[in-house]
């Protein structure tokens, strides 16, 4: 094959079933433009089911892809290995349950143009799969544009609110910039090798190391630094981390859900296959950065969420110090680490979707309401929702015996055994942090009263003089004092004669959230029960990748 | 090459500084904007319209949806160069291409993209 | 002309546009530097393609053109949508998400 | 043999599953029937398991079935199996056992509450918790029940969680809770390393097999002592012990049923457990012990000096499990494993009895818990009261009840350990005998203040069902009195006799449990030696005399509210008749009432809680101070990128040179 030039390779059919999966969700997202166009406003719901059955379908298809034989495809651009298909799966279970929790959420929300929104929610899904299966820089780089482009726009959807274009603005110009650098890298590592693919890379490197040193080596050095800036970008890293919380918390919540888990899982695993494999031969010179950048990051984004008074913020905040353990697993870069860190991103993407997706469960129409003070008493108003929170809350802290404590025991374990014993030490000391934060939210649910008045869940249209007061006193909020103490307590206060009329408002779940509920509580709890087929494809997958 | 790698390295610190020293000032220097200060022109008269206000939000829509169409129409080209070689095959992928291009736009101008009203 | 020349170029290119991100207000003007710093990496890209006489540079700058196109559309309708709602388009006023 | 473990286990997981989804919908017989009746259910086969084991000899009495392999993956290799061997045993015979009578006692106690079928959920799901805890096979799902009885013990002491108080006890359990699992999470990485990814107790314990490794082969010195003394964190935070203890006190916000099963009977004894369990691994590191003799004598010590001048009933009780628990770890810390269990058993019961009195008679009174407020109960709550003298005999270690038998094993054992050991162990038996002294005194004072002399506190409330209310004249302060009806007075009856005659389990001679346990627990002391039978004595001694003094205080019923007033009237009155009173009063129960209340006050309320609260701090202020850097504005974050990208790239450059 590496006799062929990229100009003479003509793909064959079994190239193009490699790419099934991606193939799928792309048909998925014509069929939604189409369906956009056939279905009358009011009815565009059905767009998320259309989503959904092409979701499942992919997913399904990965099954096919698994037992096809050889993984390469498209002259090596592309790869359908079993970290692919791992990869994959996640980002499917990621898009199917943030596909359900969408239509109910988008109505409350009054987001108008619902048709963009599935478009290119899917879309960014498969820049995710592209960006996972990449096997090459350029792959790497389509993939990652073409999710970000998508989610530059789905965080600015929400026309009317300043919050969310606020967020999609910081986020595309961040972006961007950050984008910059890893294609400057890229090119470097290109100049320096002469290869873009990454088993090429890895190739030259390691038959050429005595040469590096001389005349290369520079070219590599600085390639590598611009790349490891990228990355920390995407997987908001410390001290990468800035955009991370403001776009979380502008973002729709079905976005930030979505977006903090499926960027994770393609962004870590292009990570991975970067760094750990076509610069494997380069560890000692990366190592330590990415292990001082794990360090940072668990640390800076455990103490940042400690004073969060808002669950999105917080949540926001956690995504980051979730990045903290991933990174641990690629500084440990050995096969058992790699399986740890897909492992880990399949509970993370279950538990955090469901934490997302009860918080958009309980925010307010103005996409508001999401500050503890809102989840005060949430135990008694409504059990099912509290329990389904407290689960995921309880999986993010890593208690046993959910899906977030196999994943965490996983991955510090690896590191353990693989020489990283001082991070996975600072690691576990981290997520006892981690613990406080997340457990004053099950503490607010369960042993505080509710909060009068900062819970109206739906203001009702037919008292638009109510309405507008209650907006009024919202809008007061934004230009509260800094000190979020004495903001939640002096507006509470002030909120409560507008809004205690409406406090028995029950919140609602549809049934298709509540289905998406119940599949994340029940994988959250159950994922023990296969964690051991589970593990096993994520070791045979990341030791294929090393072989 | 080699050799002019410093001056390369050199260079590039050189710049570095130079970002970084701006960046402090932005950092550290004083910010307190006025109104008359931010206000465009300061020349004694006061501005009789947004300078901003004139937009024209259409022609810039247009001109988005232009970029698209024109870019991907860069992407046939190698597929040009290569056609004989690749046969039937070629033909068929041009085809998928043209679909891809021509679902989207038919959503757009089913959205109403381009009515000028 | 050695490739040292364009690499020369290019990382000034890179660095300007850099610049431009950090110091300008105007999110168009900041954009229009990333778009400098997408194409100084361009230009490397084809000295290190035509130095090492290896295609995959000019197909990695057929993605990028693609990509910075699909960039600039975006970031101009986000920037658009913005403008329909603020008539100032000042980065420095975003500010409601902090903390 | 039979290993019915798993049935055990899934047992209460059924209630706990059934009642978790329906129970809401069910009515309230059918609820007690599911809820008591799977733990019962768990006890029979608890019984069986036992007959069977009995039924084969010693050396086979260990069944490890591996219901599935959970992980593979190289040489890290956990299978979930569940273990059934002699300790297992007597835990799983406690913990479903006692465990099923305070079900029953819970019947009558929360009769009128609207939670009830989520108070038996809960319960039912501690049941499961527990039972997993002591008969899983390895360390992570012994983990996996540590933490499961935390969540439930979490959820049961904030039970009625619209009160402030419980909440907040609810939380501080936790948090002390969650620093134990961590305290085994560390335990078990370490034993990962030393045991090359092995964690079954197989493996690391040599349990059930015929080659054990000495574990002093497998890893040096240094780690074996890390192991050990993170597996004691976890044990003294679950247990109560210094520093740890402050969840214990504040735990009794919680139903009273919760506090005898929870607080006094199982869970708190799972780091007893724990120890007896990897009694292997302390040996292997003697150091271990001495700091655990240390802190556990410290702690029963400590305990019992603060339950002498405490006025709420609940909360004397909770400082004299912590007592009782500092024994256990001191008998175990000796060598005696066995007598730790045994102590843990004969606990079981008293404590367990302590607690449904104090029920009853809280449940009598309305609600009040104040001792200075109750009084005269004798005559109008006879059962209880004698329940309550039976059981109180039994803690003060009175001959023949249970508890004279499992604590003079204790002080028998370190005595027999001060021979070869030297003076500090002999400090640590005259700590056990001070405390003997002194779980006399408290006990008594809080019998002979509670049921002695005239009633003080306010008239009681009629009965809202008027169904138990006693009858009495017009006028009469107890008239509204709520008597304990059959649910909770029979499963007293049971843990009555219990009391009095568990210490035929282990009597000098027979040794039944010693020997039982013997493949499992060690024992440190010939139970028939010289040695034991001084200990016996003196132990009696010490008991009999904290008796004495709180007769003598409290005797005729007097409030210990006016305590300052009557101790002149005392000291004119003993210096009469004895002048040694007079000494033993200035010398001994002053300066302990004294150092008590000092150590309350001190160790309790300031240094501990400064210093967590000063940690919070620092954590708050420099999240503070970082979220400063979080300034919203698009052209800091853009700085601080490329300043991140500057540094990395500088640190490039230096390594390529």
């Amino acid at each position: 094959m590496l006799a062929q030039s990229p100009f003479t390779y003509t793909p064959t059919g079994g190239d193009w079933l490699r790419i099934l999966p991606e193939l799928i969700v792309l048909a998925a997202v014509f069929a939604t433009l189409l369906a956009d166009l056939a279905l009358p406003e009011g009815r565009k719901g059905w767009l998320a089911a259309v989503g959904v059955v092409g979701a499942i379908v992919s997913g399904c298809s990965l099954v096919y892809v698994n037992s096809l034989s050889g993984a390469s495809a498209f002259f090596g651009m592309i790869t359908s290995d079993g970290v692919a298909l791992f990869a994959a799966g996640v980002i499917l279970l990621s898009l199917g349950l943030a596909l359900l929790f969408s239509p109910s959420y988008l109505a409350r929300q009054k987001i108008a143009r619902v048709g963009e929104y599935y478009v290119l929610l899917q879309l960014s899904a498969l820049g995710m799969m592209l960006m996972a299966a990449a096997n090459n820089l350029m792959t790497v780089f389509v993939g990652l544009e073409m999710l970000s482009l998508a989610l530059y726009i789905l965080c600015a959807l929400p026309q009317t609110r300043l919050r969310s274009q606020e967020a999609g603005m910081k986020y595309f110009i961040l972006s961007s910039f950050a984008s910059a650098f890893l294609l400057y890298g890229m090119s470097l590592i290109y100049g320096a090798t002469g290869a873009t693919g990454i088993p090429d890379i890895g190739r030259f490197l390691g038959a050429h190391q005595a040469a590096l040193s001389q005349g290369f080596g520079p070219l590599l050095f600085v390639g590598m630094s611009l790349m490891l800036v990228g990355f920390c970008f995407k997987v908001s890293a410390v001290p990468f981390q800035a955009w991370t919380p403001d776009v979380y918390t502008g973002a729709p919540t079905t976005v930030t859900a979505f977006m903090s888990v499926g960027t994770k899982v393609a962004a870590f695993v292009a990570l991975a296959r970067v760094f750990v494999i076509a610069l494997q031969t380069q560890n000692a010179h990366w190592e330590p950065v990415i292990w001082a950048v794990a360090v940072l990051t668990m640390i800076v984004g455990n103490l940042l969420s400690v004073t969060q008074r808002d669950v999105k913020r917080m949540l926001a905040y956690s995504s980051v110090a979730n990045a903290g353990y991933l990174l641990v697993a690629i500084a440990t870069a050995s096969p058992r680490a790699v399986a740890s860190l897909l492992f880990y991103l399949a509970a993370y993407a279950v538990m955090n979707i469901g934490a997302f997706g009860v918080t958009l469960l309980v925010e307010r129409r103005d996409g508001r309401g999401t500050t503890l003070e809102d989840f005060n008493g949430l135990g008694r108003r409504n059990p099912a929702l509290a329990a389904a929170m407290a689960v995921f809350l309880f999986s993010l802290a890593g208690v046993p015996p959910t899906a977030g404590f196999l994943a965490k025991y996983f991955v510090f374990y690896a590191a353990m055994v693989g020489n990283q014993v001082p991070l996975a030490i600072i690691g576990i000391l981290a997520s006892v942090l981690g613990m406080f934060y997340y457990l004053r939210v099950v503490w607010a649910m369960y042993f505080v009263e509710p909060t009068p008045g900062v819970r109206p869940v739906a203001l009702p249209e037919r008292e638009p003089a109510l309405a507008a007061v209650g907006a009024a006193a919202n809008g007061a909020r934004e230009e509260a004092p800094e000190s979020p103490e004495i903001e939640a307590s002096s507006l509470a206060a002030q909120a409560i004669p507008v809004e205690s009329v409406l406090t028995s408002v029950r919140i609602r779940t549809s049934a298709s959230s509540a289905a998406a509920l119940v599949i994340a509580v029940a994988l959250t709890l159950l994922m023990i029960l296969f964690a051991s087929p589970l593990d096993a494809y994520a070791q045979a997958a990341a030791s294929a990748l090393f072989h | 090459m080699p050799e002019s790698l410093p001056a390369l390295i050199l260079l590039g610190l050189a710049l570095l500084f130079g970002a970084a020293t701006i960046g402090a000032t932005f950092v550290l220097g004083p910010k307190r904007p006025t109104p008359e200060k931010l206000a465009p022109y300061e020349c004694g008269i006061e501005e009789i319209e947004a300078p901003r206000q004139r937009f024209p939000v259409k022609y810039l829509v247009t001109g988005m949806l232009f970029i698209i169409f024109d870019v991907e129409a860069a992407s046939v080209l190698p597929l040009a160069i290569l056609m004989r070689r690749l046969q039937g095959l070629g033909f068929i992928e041009l085809l998928v291409f043209a679909l891809i291009l021509a679902v989207p736009f038919i959503y757009i101008w089913r959205k109403g993209a381009f009515s000028w009203e | 002309m050695p490739l040292s020349a364009f690499l020369t170029v290019s990382g000034v290119l890179f660095a300007i546009g850099a610049l431009g991100v950090l110091v300008r207000k105007n999110p168009l003007i900041m954009f229009m530097s990333i778009e400098l710093m997408l194409n100084a990496v361009n230009l490397s890209f084809m000295a290190f393609a035509h130095f090492l006489d290896s295609a995959q540079g000019w197909i990695f700058v057929f993605l990028t053109l693609t990509v910075a196109a699909a960039e600039v559309v975006v970031g101009l309708a986000i920037i658009v949508s913005i403008f329909r709602s603020r008539t100032n388009i000042d980065v420095d006023e975003l500010n409601s998400l902090k903390g | 043999m039979l290993n019915l473990t798993p049935f055990i286990l899934l047992a209460p997981l059924v209630g706990f599953v059934a009642l978790g989804l329906f129970g809401r919908a069910l009515p309230r017989a059918v609820i007690a029937v599911i809820g008591c009746g799977v733990v019962l259910i768990g006890f029979a086969l608890a019984v069986a398991d036992l007959i069977s084991m009995l039924g084969v000899a010693p050396a086979q009495r260990v069944s490890d079935v591996t219901l599935w392999t959970w992980i593979t993956a190289g040489t890290f290799h956990v299978p979930f199996g569940l273990l059934s061997d002699p300790l297992s045993a007597v835990m799983l015979l406690v913990v479903t056992g006692v465990g099923f009578l305070i079900h029953v006692y819970s019947i009558g106690y929360m009769e009128g509450d609207p939670g009830f079928w989520r108070f038996f959920a809960f319960l039912n799901f501690f049941v499961f918790a527990m039972t997993l805890l002591v008969a899983a096979d390895n360390f992570l799902f012994l983990l996996v029940g540590w933490a499961g009885v935390g969540l439930a013990s979490f959820l049961l002491i904030g039970f009625w969680y619209t009160r402030a108080s419980a909440a907040a006890a609810a939380r501080k359990a936790f948090v002390v809770n969650v620093i134990g699992d961590f305290g085994l999470l560390i335990a078990i990485f370490l034993l990962f390393g030393a045991y090359h990814g092995a964690l079954d107790y197989r493996t690391v314990l040599g349990i059930g097999s015929a080659q054990a490794v000495a574990p002093t082969s497998v890893a040096p010195g240094g780690v074996l002592l890390a192991i050990a003394l993170t597996l004691f964190v976890a044990a003294a935070a679950k247990s109560a012990q210094l520093p740890l203890h402050v969840w214990l006190p504040d735990a009794m916000e919680g139903p009273t049923p919760v506090s005898a099963l929870i607080h006094a009977a199982t869970m708190v004894t799972a780091g007893v457990y724990l120890v007896a369990r990897a009694h292997s691994l302390f040996t292997a590191a003697p150091t271990s012990l001495v700091v655990v003799a240390v802190v556990a004598g410290a702690t029963a010590f400590f305990a019992a000096t603060i339950a002498c001048v405490q006025n709420d009933i609940k909360r004397i009780l909770a400082y004299s499990t912590m007592s009782q628990l500092g024994y256990m770890f001191m008998g175990e810390a000796a060598g005696g494993f066995s007598s730790g269990i045994f102590h843990l058993v004969t606990h079981a019961f008293f404590k367990a009895l302590l607690f449904m009195c104090a029920g009853a008679v809280i449940h009598a009174l309305g609600g009040e818990q104040d001792i200075r407020k109750m009084g005269g109960l004798r005559e109008r709550l006879a059962g209880t009261f004698w329940l309550f003298v039976v059981s109180g005999l039994a803690l003060a270690a009175i001959f023949p009840f249970a508890g004279f038998w499992s604590k003079d094993a204790i002080l028998g054992a370190i005595l027999q350990r001060a021979t070869t050991g030297g003076a500090g162990w002999y400090a640590l038996y005259a700590v056990g005998l001070l405390t003997a002294g002194l779980t006399g005194f408290y006990i008594f004072r809080l019998i002979f203040v509670t049921f002695f002399g005239a009633y003080r506190g306010a008239p009681v409330a009629a009965a809202h069902g008027g169904g138990h209310a006693a009858g009495g004249r017009a006028g009469d302060p107890l008239a509204g009195l709520h008597l304990p009806g059959l649910a909770l007075m029979a499963p007293m009856w049971v843990l009555g006799a219990l009391s009095l005659v568990g210490g035929a389990l282990d009597l000098p001679g027979s040794q039944l449990l010693s020997d039982f346990l013997a493949p499992a627990a060690p024992s440190a002391i010939e139970l028939t030696s010289a040695l034991f039978w001084v200990s016996l004595a003196a132990g009696l001694i010490c008991a009999l005399v904290g008796i004495a003094i709180a007769w003598s205080r409290y005797g005729q019923g007097q409030a210990p509210a006016g305590d300052e007033a009557r101790v002149g009237a005392l000291v004119v009155f003993l210096r009469r008749r004895w002048f040694v009173d007079d000494l033993y009063e200035g010398a001994i129960v002053r300066p302990i009432l004294a150092l008590s209340r000092g150590l309350r006050f001190g160790v309790e309320d300031d240094t501990l809680e400064a210093g967590s609260r000063g940690l919070g701090d620092a954590v708050g202020s420099l999240s503070a101070g970082l979220r400063g850097l979080q300034t919203g504005f698009l052209r800091n974050y853009t700085l601080t990128l490329f300043l991140g990208a500057v540094v990395i790239l500088v640190y490039f450059i230096a390594v390529s040179q």
